[in-house]
């Protein structure tokens, strides 16, 4: 791969870098450098790598293949405290943050050159203000971390990280927690670092950022990367392509929803604000007739897991309404809507999805009250581990048994058995999120199947999904979601994918 | 843990109709001569320079005098009362105080079991065959140090500390009171409780207290108050033993308790054959309540008031004068 | 005018408030060492234990050797041995803080009665050692209600709280309080920027015992001259609520346990006046008291974020 | 692998669902027992005794003849009811260090009513005396509940502070309404024959109360592992997200573990008072509530592993009552060799941590 305009001497290089987990090949000889000045950037789907090749330069985890030079320097990073030592700064999307203190404190937090006793604060918040003013970074030494907002804390992060002598910065979705008019802000200022010669790697998937603001673009797919390209000879259309893969096609589904089907999930206007009184949400409208798969597709952080979390009833809207098969669920607990044929394959499958204990008791989450699970109270193990053999048998899942616990299974047989959970009560309304995220090949492949066996049975699905090959293999409609609203919507037939990436980036009204 | 240790002191109450009741017992010699050994249970710790030291010193006397072995098991709760009895019992044991009121039940369900164990209880609310009570009316001695307190007392107001408001501590209370009351009608008596039976910080403060709103002789029934007395630079009751090594300025006297008597003549009568159940009242008349020295502080007291206690204490000794005992609770 | 004078220095008042403090001071230590644990991320419900420790090997050293300030420096080592202790048990092998911390109290509590008949024997004979005496500071002393609540004290009452002034300033105003802090908030953070969690927390563990374990030698050294079988009688259990009270700041501290000690010396004096109240009722009046202080103030209490979780060391795979 | 602190939903001794690890967990426990057992030999031995005499007075104490062993059991009653309350408490991921003041309010309740009715005929009144017990044991428990759903205050520091308050009204009960009619003692009348529990051996203390305790663990046994509740108390307590995600009542599910935990407290006050005592006293417990916590760790915070735990403990206790008396040996040691127990059993990872040590060296 030719990768012009790259500096004789790059400020990082990564060449043949490989990291396995396991049988699973997370990064396949990457090769990749950043240069004095310049963004970079790195583009790719969930899974596509991103994640695991930044862990990589931060020191977080040691790649089996390959070497990292610094300014040609080749190195070995064993922790975090190397990559910082060498000038390597990173911006999480979980910042690395103390909310109580202040943001002179978190900046001096274990420096010893200010003191290693008495901390000399005075210097430190004149060096902080310097910073700040030379990159115009709106940011006040004093004022306590927590009390600012998301987009504050960000600048607090690359204050911090030059006032520690960064030149190498990794920005892991940096706007992906940011408003519009925030992300503006933020590219004034990597504009600015580029100038003083900061080197800046730009970790996205959102297509219009990455045109906006780097020099260059590398897409990865499927831990390889596929190409770089220099920002001003590539298009968006182009790198989506590069994103997505350019075997892509449309699946065959001949059948298509009858227009008089009956709506099964209706959303009507539904606004959500969060805790911070942000509108995540914003007169969304949503509805899915039997045997229609809808895909809700859209940038990372645009109201998705909030709808997800509206429809399951583990959040509740401020206003709007919400009906399952036509009977109101408003303000109704998750309990409800399960008892009423809702079924959520969710997100976040270690924290939401699955307990410490066998497949068996996973796989009766939900059912537990019912028979056979339950009669009158009294489990029925043997109905368990029944109906968890089945569920193993049908969905593939690999284990030693029902009484295995589901900790020790890999990531895509505890999708599995959350699948298995969600589908085998036959629910009329499924609300499925991410539910490929993390999954081989083999194992999406199966999800996929799976539902689209339930849009055959006649459920209405909601599947919502950052991978857009995968809302556009799946979905019936799709449904572009932008800053917590339905932006755009797209029968099946008439998907084309510039018009789907600008619906996606804000570019273009419905 | 935050436990409450619980310490009761005996009480001897409701005795004498019970003593009067209680037939001869059958008295039969044993019949293979095992040496006689005996044991005492005690609620709180030996150490406690008060209640279970006076216990632990009457059992050590039982087994100087009467040569016979001898056993103590300390800081025993109520709820292992019995099992610790029954193993005393179990083991040969032929008599066994139960230094506590409340051990009363327990004692009286393990005297069924062993009739040929002697139990000596120092409640003694009901007496079987087997078990029998002692007591050793210490309000006596607080009648008297009440008088004294008074007679010392230059505020008119005086205090008394006392953990929890078992009979014997409101007895004594009573006791001491009314004492004081017939040296001086005017005078001011505050009390208070602790809530707990040892927490000598606590006790201390307590004391503290009632020097600072007024209070210039105390009363020391918790482990404690001696040290705030030292402190405040105020006269002080102590118990049990002559506590006067604490303060040397400040213990006016103590009531002494002595249960060696009555412990070595109860005693004796079990290894004589003798043994019979009733009351053992061993107070002032028996030299097992006294006073302890004044160690020269009884200057601090109107001589006139000394001369009166000393009439007292005869009296009580010869019959003369009987102590009121009073246990009704007090707020 | 007169009269609020004549009152702030009425005899009865001022040993009221010097009586708050007595009865504060070893709470407050106590809270003020459990302040450390908390900030760092570890719940430490051994303050019992190590205030108990601290009692005994203060009482037992000031005892054999006669000198009554080595056994305050001995007991506040001992309370530090076991921050140590259960700093390798909540830290290095990351198990339960609630679970560790009572099986130490537990321990304690039957180690100290074992060890005082060990040492003593088994006899009636309650040793005692002269406590310390009451030292006003002059001048200082005759200042209306700050004289008897801060200057007419033991030596140990001052050195208690000038402990106070000192651990705000290592935790507001030094390079380790904010590693404390940032430690108890965002493990992963301080981690990252070089600060090991493991060695903060196993240093404020050992802070926690050294205060700890001072509030209980003040117990049996100062508060009295004496020791007996769990003489602590539940202050470091009080100590987590008061430290919870004072928001776990050590003026807010301050305050709590004087708060907790001010009600403790209230009922006593009720009792001594006589108010017809039920003495069980003026007992429970500071535990009430600080749960219902606690029920106002939670909920805008917040915890560190790293609060009883224990920390595995990220490490390059 | 990650910087994820490895953390578990709430602060509870993670309790795991698999039967897997019960067998390691009771060799676990085993050799923890007897480490602790060396070191209070050692202690022994410091003390001038010779510990395998010592040692043999315990074992004798506790299982030397019928009346021993009636005596451990008896004594595993209270300390099974409360390591039972602990343990559902720690399953639904919160703490009950108020079970001794659940189990005064037991014990008081059990007498209030058993001295009220003493005309009811037994089989109407044993039930509504260990009902009540049970209530007044729940209710206290649903204050800590109550104080933390509500206004979310730490139920760790609540139950702590709602034991000085129990222990005080007790007392003030006992003192005051409550006081045995002759007016002496803090303790109630005694009780009536009728009400209290049928003996299990003869001549011996052991009451058919250890066979309603055995019920009771069958029953927890049962509830935990065989009922809907049960197994969704124990989700809750491992992540009471995927808890609320599944479309389980979270918040109704921790109050019905405070009102359990509490209930079996009371039961712990019943059982006491009509078979040990026979009427409510002032000091009731010698710290069940506290030991009850020990005791739910050890067991594994599983019913059968309570009992076990529990039995050993009481059997700890009362033979070291008879090695007291019989070899001078204080008591005291066996509190030291129960905390000895506990820290061996959580030091576990020593041993792992010294191999990982020579592992990486």
């Amino acid at each position: 791969m030719p990768s012009p305009a790259a500096a004789p001497m790059p400020a990082l290089a990564l060449s043949g870098v490989t990291v396995r987990f396991g049988t699973f090949t997370a990064n396949d000889r990457i090769d990749f450098s950043v240069g004095s000045g310049e963004v970079h950037a790195l583009l790719g789907e969930n899974g596509a790598g991103k994640t695991t090749l930044m862990r990589v330069v931060a020191g977080l985890l040691k790649p089996q293949d390959g070497t990292i030079a610094i300014n040609g320097t080749p190195v070995t990073l064993n922790s975090p405290l190397d990559a910082a030592a060498l000038g390597i700064g990173m911006v999480h999307q979980h910042f690395m943050l103390v909310p109580p203190l202040s943001v002179a404190q978190n900046a001096a937090l274990g420096l010893p050159r200010v003191g290693r006793f008495f901390p000399d604060m005075r210097r430190v918040r004149a060096d902080l203000a310097e910073i700040s003013e030379r990159y115009g970074l709106e940011v006040d030494p004093d004022a306590i971390v927590g009390d600012l907002t998301v987009a504050g804390q960000q600048r607090v992060e690359i204050v911090k990280a030059l006032y520690r002598g960064a030149r190498i910065f990794v920005l892991d979705e940096p706007t992906a927690v940011l408003a519009p008019k925030e992300v503006e802000g933020l590219f004034r200022v990597l504009r600015m670092l580029a100038e003083a010669g900061t080197a800046m790697v730009f970790i996205s998937h959102k297509l219009n950022e990455v045109m906006e603001i780097s020099n260059r673009v590398s897409v990865l797919r499927q831990g390889k990367l596929v190409a770089t390209r220099a920002t001003a000879e590539t298009s968006g259309a182009e790198l989506a392509r590069l994103m997505i893969g350019s075997d892509f096609e449309l699946p065959h589904v001949s059948d298509t929803v009858p227009q008089d089907a009956p709506v099964r999930l209706e959303a009507r206007s539904l606004a959500y604000r969060d805790e911070r009184g942000v509108p995540r949400l914003d007169g969304l409208d949503l509805s899915v007739r039997r045997g229609e798969i809808v895909g809700i597709a859209g940038v990372d952080g645009n109201g998705q897991q909030e709808l997800a979390e509206v429809l399951t009833g583990l959040r509740q809207p401020q206003s709007g309404t919400l009906m399952i098969d036509g009977t109101d669920v408003t303000g109704s607990d998750p309990a409800r809507r399960i008892g009423l044929g809702l079924a959520h394959v969710p997100e976040d499958r270690q924290r939401t999805g699955i307990v410490d204990l066998s497949i068996a008791e996973n796989a009766v989450l939900e059912t537990i009250d019912r028979p056979p699970a339950s009669r009158r109270g009294i489990l029925s193990h043997s109905a368990i581990r029944a109906f968890a053999e089945t569920l193993i048998a049908d969905y593939d899942v690999r284990c030693t048994g029902p009484r295995q616990p589901i900790t020790t299974l890999s990531g895509g047989n505890q999708q599995k058995v959350i699948l298995g959970r969600a589908l085998s009560r036959d629910p009329g309304v499924i609300v499925a999120v991410q539910p490929t995220r993390g999954l081989d090949v083999g194992a999406t492949a199966f999800v996929h199947r799976q539902l689209l066996e339930q849009r055959r049975r006649g459920a209405a699905i909601v599947l919502v999904s950052t991978e857009l090959d995968e809302v556009l293999a799946l979905s019936d409609r799709v449904l572009v979601i932008y800053a917590g609203r339905i932006v755009g919507e797209l029968p099946r037939n008439q998907i084309a994918l510039d018009r789907l990436s600008a619906l996606m980036t804000g570019q273009a009204a419905a | 843990m935050p436990t409450l240790p619980m310490r009761a002191r005996l009480s001897g109450l409701l005795l004498l109709a019970a003593t009067s009741l209680v037939p001869m017992a059958l008295i039969q010699p044993a019949l293979a001569q095992a040496p006689l050994k005996a044991a005492i249970i005690m609620p709180g710790p030996i150490s406690d320079n008060d209640f279970n030291a006076g216990g632990y010193n009457g059992i050590q006397a039982v087994g100087r005098e009467l040569g016979i072995e001898v056993a103590y098991s300390e800081q025993v709760s109520p709820a292992d009362a019995e099992r610790v009895m029954r193993d005393y019992a179990s083991r040969g044991f032929g008599l066994i105080y139960a230094h506590s009121f409340s051990y009363g039940d327990a004692t009286l369900a393990v005297a069924e079991d062993f009739p040929d164990v002697k139990f000596m209880t120092a409640v003694g609310q009901n007496l079987t065959e087997n078990v029998g009570a002692y007591f050793n009316p210490d309000y006596q001695g607080a009648y008297l140090t009440g008088m004294l307190s008074a007679g010392a007392s230059k505020s008119g107001v005086i205090g008394w500390v006392g953990g929890n408001p078992a009979p014997n501590m409101l007895a004594n209370f009573h006791a001491w009171k009314a004492g004081a009351e017939e040296v001086n009608p005017e005078i001011k008596v505050m009390i208070s409780w602790l809530g707990a039976w040892f927490d000598p910080p606590k006790a201390k403060e307590a004391a503290i207290a009632q020097v600072e709103q007024g209070a210039d002789v105390l009363s020391a029934q918790s482990v404690g108050v001696i040290d705030a007395a030292v402190e405040k630079n105020v006269l002080v009751i102590g118990a049990v033993s002559d506590q006067n090594h604490m303060g040397p300025n400040s213990v006016l006297t103590s009531v002494l308790w002595n249960l060696a008597p009555v412990f070595v003549a109860s005693a004796k009568t079990v290894v004589d054959g003798t043994w019979e159940s009733k009351n053992w009242i061993y107070g002032i008349a028996e030299d097992s309540i006294s006073l302890a020295d004044f160690h020269g502080l009884d200057v601090n007291v109107r001589p006139e008031v000394l001369a009166a206690v000393e009439q007292k204490f005869e009296d009580i000794k010869s019959g003369a004068f009987e102590v009121p005992l009073n246990t009704a609770m007090v707020q | 005018m007169d009269t609020i004078l004549a009152f702030l220095t009425d005899p009865v008042f001022v040993g009221f408030l010097q009586a708050t403090t007595r009865l504060a001071i070893p709470i407050l230590l106590a809270a003020l060492g459990g302040m450390f644990a908390e900030r760092s991320g570890v719940l430490n419900i051994g303050l019992e234990g190590m205030m108990l420790t601290g009692a005994f090997v203060g009482f037992v050293t000031a005892f054999l050797t006669g000198n009554i300030w080595f056994g305050v420096l001995m007991g506040t080592l001992a309370g530090g041995g076991l921050g140590l202790m259960l700093a390798f048990y909540t830290v290095t092998l990351g198990t339960n803080q609630v679970v560790a911390g009572i099986a130490f109290n537990l321990l304690v509590v039957g180690a100290t009665s074992f060890g005082y008949r060990a040492v003593f024997g088994m006899g009636t004979a309650a040793p005692r050692v002269t406590s310390l005496e009451t030292l006003p500071i002059p001048i200082l002393a005759d200042v209306p209600v700050l004289g008897p609540l801060l200057f007419q004290q033991t030596a140990l009452v001052y050195l208690a709280l000038l402990l106070v002034p000192l651990t705000w300033v290592i935790i507001a105003r030094m390079s380790a309080g904010t590693a404390i802090v940032a430690v108890g908030e965002h493990p992963q953070a301080a981690e990252t920027l070089g600060i090991s969690v493991a060695r903060t927390r196993i240093f404020c563990l050992i802070g926690s015992g050294l205060l700890a374990g001072l509030g209980g030698a003040f117990l049996s050294l100062s508060a009295t001259g004496l020791f007996l079988d769990n003489m602590t009688a539940g202050r470091g259990y009080i100590a987590l609520a008061i430290l919870l009270l004072g928001r776990r700041h050590p003026w807010g501290i301050l305050l709590a346990a004087a708060l907790f000690g001010g009600a403790d010396a209230l009922q006593l004096r009720g009792q001594g006046l006589g108010i017809g109240v039920p003495y069980q009722f003026l007992v429970m009046l500071p535990y009430v008291l600080t749960i219902l202080v606690l029920i106002g103030f939670a909920g805008k209490v917040r915890d560190p974020a790293a609060l009883g979780q224990p920390f595995r060391r990220a490490k390059a795979e | 692998m990650s910087a994820e602190p490895v953390s578990t939903p709430a602060a509870p001794a993670r309790p795991t669902g698999r039967f897997g690890d019960a067998g390691r967990r009771v060799a676990a426990s085993i050799i923890a027992v007897l480490l602790a057992l060396a070191c209070g030999a050692i202690l022994i031995a410091l003390w001038g005794v010779n510990p395998v005499s010592a040692y043999g007075a315990l074992l004798n104490g506790a299982f030397g003849n019928l009346n021993s062993i009636a005596e451990t059991l008896l004594r595993a009653i209270p300390l099974t009811c409360t390591g039972l309350a602990v343990a559902f408490a720690f399953r639904a991921g919160t703490f009950n260090i108020g079970a001794e003041g659940q189990l005064m309010f037991g014990g008081a309740a059990a007498a209030a009513v058993g001295l009220a009715l003493p005309h009811l005929p037994p089989l109407l009144l044993i039930p509504s005396m260990m009902g009540s017990a049970m209530i007044a044991g729940a209710l206290w428990s649903l204050l800590p509940g109550v104080l933390k759903l509500r206004f979310g205050a730490n139920e760790l520091i609540t139950t702590i502070m709602l034991n000085y308050v129990a222990i005080h009204f007790i007392s003030f009960l006992l003192y005051g309404p409550m006081q045995e009619s002759a007016g002496y003692l803090a303790q109630t009348d005694r009780l009536d024959r009728a009400t209290t529990l049928p003996q299990l051996i003869e001549r011996t203390r052991l009451h058919i109360g250890f066979l309603i305790v055995l019920g009771v663990v069958a029953l927890s046994h049962f509830a935990l592992w065989h009922t809907s509740w049960g197994y969704k108390l124990r989700v809750v307590g491992l992540n009471a997200r995927v808890a609320l995600n599944s479309g389980m009542a979270v918040t109704a599910l921790t109050v019905s573990a405070f009102l359990v935990s509490g209930a079996l407290a009371g039961l712990a006050g019943y059982m006491e008072v009509v078979g040990v005592q026979r009427r409510m006293i002032e000091g009731l417990s010698p710290g069940f509530g506290y030991t009850g916590i020990i005791v739910a760790l050890l067991g594994g915070t599983s019913p059968l592993g309570v009992l076990a735990a529990a039995i050993l403990f009481a059997a700890l206790q009362v033979g070291a009552t008879t090695m007291e008396t019989a070899e001078g040996v204080p008591s005291t040691l066996a509190t030291i060799i129960q905390g000895l127990v506990v820290l061996f059993v959580i030091g576990r990872g020593t041993i792992d941590l010294a191999l990982r040590r020579r592992g990486s060296a």
